[in-house]
């Protein structure tokens, strides 16, 4: 008999005390950002799909070696490279990421031995259809150095070898991309 | 006893009369789809309907009091254990007896309904009615339950008492009926 | 000084719970379900009660007699509802229907 | 047998203005469910239509009305349409009987309590054919389960409301208002238990966390409401929130003194202290709805028989011994 | 598999899921009820197989890496810390570094942290309380920020690489994850005054699912359901691995075998997750965070097995190895496919609602169960 009565008042303690807290956290200020106004800082580390690293003369960094295309699991990777006639190096024609099929585990990034790919910011990625998800990154690491003011200049091989027409080599993809 | 109204109000008397004919439509409406309907959960509906209809009547009769008991009693307790009853026991389509039999029970059922309307309803309309002498109290809660607890008192009594066995033996009947000692989880359900 | 057409009469009172009665007695006869049927008693019932009201109302020297009587109607109808439904429901369970004509063999 | 005044002009007008009334009522009480909800757990809620996203409800109502009425190929269509209108008319039909003020309250009845208990008595009614004619097993099992938790509630729910009938000796409910005055019966030792009684069986009535046993998402997805989507849906959430309304009214009627303050009897003529009464008895109402609302917003679901437990357990034994009491203290003292 | 109805019982089929709000994902639980009571509790797996073990053998090591933490969405980083460990054991020249080893445990920590929040939230959902949910998840994001910080994602981390770990924290870092701990064990009672005092919760809660200790036995139970029936296996003392054993952290159990006692052990877990994580953070040594000398291709023979306690249990990697880049054999234990099995015996005759509480209980990621 006594103990019904103590359950009774010890229950409705209990509610009383919850109905405290959540109380107290309504008076309180709310803790969410606002999302199309507010937004939330990212942090430098995110990892986002990968990009060409712009270098400081306006070029990437990729050798064409094809190391990252070996490495991802996914398949997303392709690269399309021509080795011009007598020249020793192959020269990058496309780079595109199916982001689609991408996993993010970073192994393209880790295996690049010239560091030639990073990862994005991009973190606010929208799209009606899945191709808008095909990227060329090559247009996009010019369109990159175009923003940040570097004029994109491939760089010219050794003097001794032939060389072939400079234009066409930077205007060679496709101009629409991401 | 008759009822009048000054003759300003003739609207108002109007709209009542046509209120009262809606609750009789309503009454007699419901009455049938609860004796016609094929399906059981439109049957007790109608019964529902015709609860209310009632209860209207009930209103215009000048006592407000059982109208709410009405609806009340009817409606929110014993319409709603046969809407319960009828979920639970999920009884089969009526209209799977045989229909021979059926036919006959039709005709044996109309036969007997139009017999007693006619012959009450003979006794009815033959009498004049008329009004009583006196009042010699009214129908306000307070008077019935004044009357409740000192004229009626045994009756009363009686009815709480029916009520209770009635809960009791509901009670056992629903429970007995349940499965042959089943088992589940090493408790009986 | 104007009358009501209608509802001032006993008569139609009357009427409507004969109707309601003598629908309680088809539904009786030709239903075959145990709940078919105590819906039928339902109407019966309630032609009663609605008959105790119109005399009460029109006829009776005390007021509140047929009050009282209707009221015990109601818990009578409440007590057989509650007892009705339990058997039908413990008949279902046992012989999964509730037919009244089929229930002859209930003598276990 | 003379009838004195034919109001049913006014009956009508006030109709018309009660469902006006229940329409902005539900509008404003689901932006406040939001709100506080929202504040409750961090969060700004409806901010963005109108100011303070005011005009959410409305929109979101506009929403409900351009939905299209789905009806299950098995379920018994005519019952199915007929469910969300019976949930929704008596509630209001009820609220005509609510003293709001001396003078606003549209139909004063002598038994007045007893018609909006016989009238609230149709809730379950509609809960119990929407599941049932659904033709889903959820809502089935929500009907049941409503049915049975309202056996539960409604005789405490009932014994606690008598216990202030008894103590004020009236079943008219502008004269429980008026009997209590100042002095409010939950002032009382009786009046206070009978209270809480009323408020967690109010709650239950409600079909209101943690009573939402019917509709339980987490366990019947929506329970008998699985099925109904556009305005049948809409019309019983509206009928939801006029049942909060209608419970909280009652609770204000009979244990909060009403429209009067407490120790003060407010009897001022005109239209000014009519005014005042109303807002008094409005804010009194309103602030046991944000108890409910924030009640909600704490605690988990009970279970079902927990429910049972409940009720049959702790409140109507407690509510008989308080009645009881309350009859020895009214014979004894004298009221 | 699945029992027909029998037309002369009277049960009610009930199929709970493939979706249904308390299922957690696409699991199906066909009911037979009788009335509220749960005669039959049958569940069907598979709606979401994505055959993980089979692409495990069809790509490379590091490949698969990337998968592991799509199979637990919640605990995402010990999926992966069993993955990584599992490979390193084939790899015998391997020396992974102190402080590679240190960050894997911290991070794997502060996600068993952050899991056991989200179990929190989702479980009191169930039983029909909405604001924990938010309180918690409030607090989780504290921890994804902190891990978003040092993996660059915020729920599949892919954090941890063959020889260490992806990237190094700074002292801020540092800093942050002791501030949070702080942050962490204030914000405690708190949850315990609104949830575990509550008598509803608790009634909820108590004396339902009562696994036995034969029974959890028997079905291979882990994780917090083997320690909630009284038992403290946990894999992290029982089958040490990493720095776990200079550690200085308790296994809770609980004897209550209920409900409630599944819910205490996973709360004192994260009591010892922090102190974990405390003790870490002040121990984390210097130096490199990847070994200098990994293979770029690694081509492994021979097969391990390797188990770590994940949030939810008792997770084990076997991977069998032919020589090849990629496993001839890969099969993944998880936790939450042998606590699932034990829900048909567990619930026969309970109530329906208390289903909802026990499946709650389990802390059930179904992606894991259907890998």
């Amino acid at each position: 008999m006594l103990n019904y009565f103590k359950e009774i008042f010890v229950g409705i303690k209990s509610l009383l005390i919850g109905m405290k807290v959540t109380a107290f956290y309504g008076t309180k200020k709310t803790i969410t950002a606002h999302y199309p106004f507010e937004k939330i800082p990212i942090t430098p580390n995110f990892r986002g799909h990968i990009d060409l690293v712009v270098t400081k003369k306006g070029y990437h960094k990729c050798i064409s070696c094809g190391m990252c295309e070996r490495a991802c699991p996914s398949g997303c990777i392709t690269i399309e490279a021509v080795k011009p006639e007598g020249a020793k190096k192959k020269k990058l024609t496309g780079y595109t990421l199916d982001f689609t099929k991408c996993s993010l585990c970073g192994n393209c990034v880790e295996t690049c031995p010239t560091s030639a790919i990073k990862y994005s910011n991009d973190y606010y990625l929208v799209g009606t259809s899945r191709h808008d998800f095909h990227f060329d990154l090559l247009a996009r690491a010019m369109k990159a150095a175009e923003e940040m003011g570097i004029e994109w200049t491939e760089p010219v091989e050794k003097p001794k070898e032939p060389t072939e027409p400079q234009a066409e080599g930077g205007e060679s993809p496709a101009p629409a991309g991401a | 006893m008759d009822i009048t109204f000054s003759s300003d109000l003739s609207a108002y008397v109007a709209i009542a009369d046509v209120t009262f004919i809606a609750f009789i439509a309503m009454t007699l409406a419901g009455g049938l789809v609860a004796i016609l309907a094929k399906q059981l959960i439109h049957a007790v509906l109608g019964l529902i309907i015709s609860l209310i209809g009632v209860a209207g009547l009930y209103a215009f009769l000048g006592n407000y009091f059982i109208a709410s008991m009405q609806i009340l009693i009817y409606v929110g307790a014993v319409s709603i254990s046969m809407v319960f009853a009828v979920m639970l026991a999920r009884p089969p389509e009526e209209v799977k007896q045989k229909s021979m039999r059926l036919a006959t029970k039709i005709a044996l059922g109309v036969i007997v309904g139009l017999f007693t309307a006619a012959t009450v309803g003979s006794a009815v309309f033959a009498h004049r009615w008329s009004a009583a002498a006196k009042v010699t109290s009214g129908d306000t809660p307070v008077e019935i339950g004044i009357g409740l607890l000192t004229r009626n008192v045994l009756a009363f009594e009686l009815i709480s008492l029916v009520l209770l066995i009635a809960i009791i033996g509901s009670v056992v009947i629903a429970k007995r009926g349940r499965g042959t000692g089943k088992t589940v989880g090493g408790e009986e359900l | 000084m104007i009358q009501p057409t209608f509802f001032g009469n006993i008569e139609v009172y009357l009427l409507v719970a004969l109707i309601l009665l003598s629908f309680g007695l088809y539904g009786l006869i030709s239903r075959p379900g145990l709940i078919s049927m105590l819906i039928s008693v339902e109407l019966i019932l309630n032609g009663a009660g609605l008959n105790f009201m119109a005399f009460n109302t029109f006829t009776a020297p005390d007021k509140t007699e047929g009050a009282t009587f209707t009221l015990f109607v109601m818990g009578l109808a409440a007590a057989e509802a509650a007892i009705t439904l339990s058997i039908a429901v413990a008949i279902y369970r046992r012989f999964r229907l509730i037919t009244a004509d089929n229930l002859s063999g209930m003598k276990d | 047998m003379q009838i004195q005044s034919p109001n049913i002009l006014l009956i009508v007008v006030a109709a018309v203005v009660m469902v006006l009334y229940v329409f902005t009522n539900s509008a404003v009480l689901v932006w406040v469910e939001r709100k506080v909800s929202a504040h409750i757990q961090r969060r700004p809620g409806p901010f963005e239509v109108g100011p303070f996203g005011l005009l959410q409800t409305a929109i979101d109502g506009l929403k409900l009305m351009a939905k299209q009425l789905i009806i299950p190929a098995k379920a018994d269509k005519r019952i199915f349409m007929l469910a969300p209108v019976l949930s929704f008319v008596p509630p209001i039909a009820a609220l005509l009987t609510v003293p709001f003020g001396k003078v606003v309250q549209v139909q004063n009845l002598d038994i007045g309590i007893l018609f909006i208990l016989s009238l609230a008595a149709l809730n379950v009614l509609a809960i119990l054919i929407a599941g049932w004619s659904s033709a889903n097993k959820y809502s089935l099992f929500g009907a049941v389960r409503s049915v049975a938790q309202n056996i539960a509630y409604e005789i405490p729910l009932l014994l606690s409301l008598l216990t202030a009938v008894l103590w004020m000796g009236t079943l008219n409910l502008g004269e429980l208002v008026d009997a209590q005055g100042g002095f409010w019966f939950v002032f009382t030792p009786f009046g206070f238990i009978a209270f809480v009684i009323y408020f967690v069986t109010g709650m239950a009535e409600t079909n209101r966390a943690p009573f939402d046993l019917p509709e339980a998402e987490s366990e019947l997805t929506a329970g008998f409401h699985t099925e109904y989507s556009g305005m049948g849906f809409g019309l019983f959430f509206l009928g939801e929130y006029t049942n909060m309304i209608l419970v909280s009214a009652i609770a204000t009627s009979l244990f909060l003194g009403g429209y009067n303050l407490p120790f003060i009897t407010l009897n001022g003529e005109g239209i000014l202290w009519e005014l005042i009464r109303v807002l008094i008895f409005l804010a009194k109402a309103y602030f046991l709805i944000f108890v409910m609302i924030w009640m909600r917003w704490t605690f988990p679901r009970v279970r079902f028989d927990q429910l049972l437990n409940l009720c049959w357990k702790v409140l109507i034994p407690f509510s008989l011994v308080n009645l009881a009491a309350a009859a020895i203290w009214i014979k004894a003292v004298g009221g | 598999m699945i029992q027909k109805p029998d037309p002369t019982q009277e049960t009610l089929v009930l199929n709970m899921g493939p979706q249904h709000p308390s299922t957690h994902g696409v699991l199906r639980v066909v009911l037979h009820c009788d009335g509220e009571y749960v005669l039959d509790a049958e569940p069907v797996i598979g709606y979401g197989h994505r055959m993980h073990e089979l692409i495990g053998e069809v790509r490379d090591h590091r490949g698969f890496y990337a998968n592991v933490g799509r199979m637990d969405y919640g605990g995402a980083l010990s999926f992966g810390h069993g993955h990584i460990l599992a490979v390193e054991r084939m790899l015998p020249d391997l020396e992974v570094p102190e402080r590679a080893e240190y960050l894997r445990v911290i991070t794997t920590e502060l996600n068993r942290v952050a899991s056991h929040l989200l179990w929190f939230g989702a479980f009191l959902l169930d039983l029909g309380a909405f604001t924990p949910i938010l309180y918690s998840f409030d607090d989780r994001e504290a921890i994804l920020d902190l891990l978003e910080h040092v993996t660059g994602a915020r729920l599949t981390f892919s954090y941890m690489r063959v020889g260490g770990v992806a990237a190094d924290v700074d002292k801020d870092w540092c800093d942050g994850v002791i501030a949070f701990v702080k942050r962490m064990r204030e914000r405690v009672p708190m949850y315990h005054k609104l949830v575990t005092g509550n008598i509803i919760f608790r009634k909820r809660v108590e004396d339902v699912g009562h696994i036995t200790r034969d029974m959890a036995l028997k079905y291979g139970c882990t994780g917090p359901v083997i320690r909630g029936s009284g038992i403290p296996y946990d894999v992290r003392r029982s089958e040490p691995y990493s720095i776990y054993p200079e550690l200085d952290f308790e296994i809770p159990t609980s004897e209550r075998c209920d409900c409630m006692g599944r819910y205490n052990v996973r709360w004192e877990e994260i009591e010892q997750s922090l102190r974990i994580i405390e003790q870490a953070i002040t121990k984390l040594p210097e130096g490199p965070v990847m070994a200098d000398k990994v293979p770029k291709v690694i081509k492994a023979k021979g097969e391990v097995y390797q188990a770590v306690e994940a949030a939810r249990g008792s997770l084990g990697y076997y991977i069998a190895c032919d020589g090849t880049t990629s496993p001839y054999r890969m099969k993944i234990r998880v936790p939450s496919y042998s606590n699932l099995s034990i829900l048909k015996e567990l619930t026969r005759g309970i109530l329906l609602s208390d289903l909802v509480a026990v499946m709650g209980s389990f802390d059930l990621v179904i992606p894991e169960i259907d890998r």
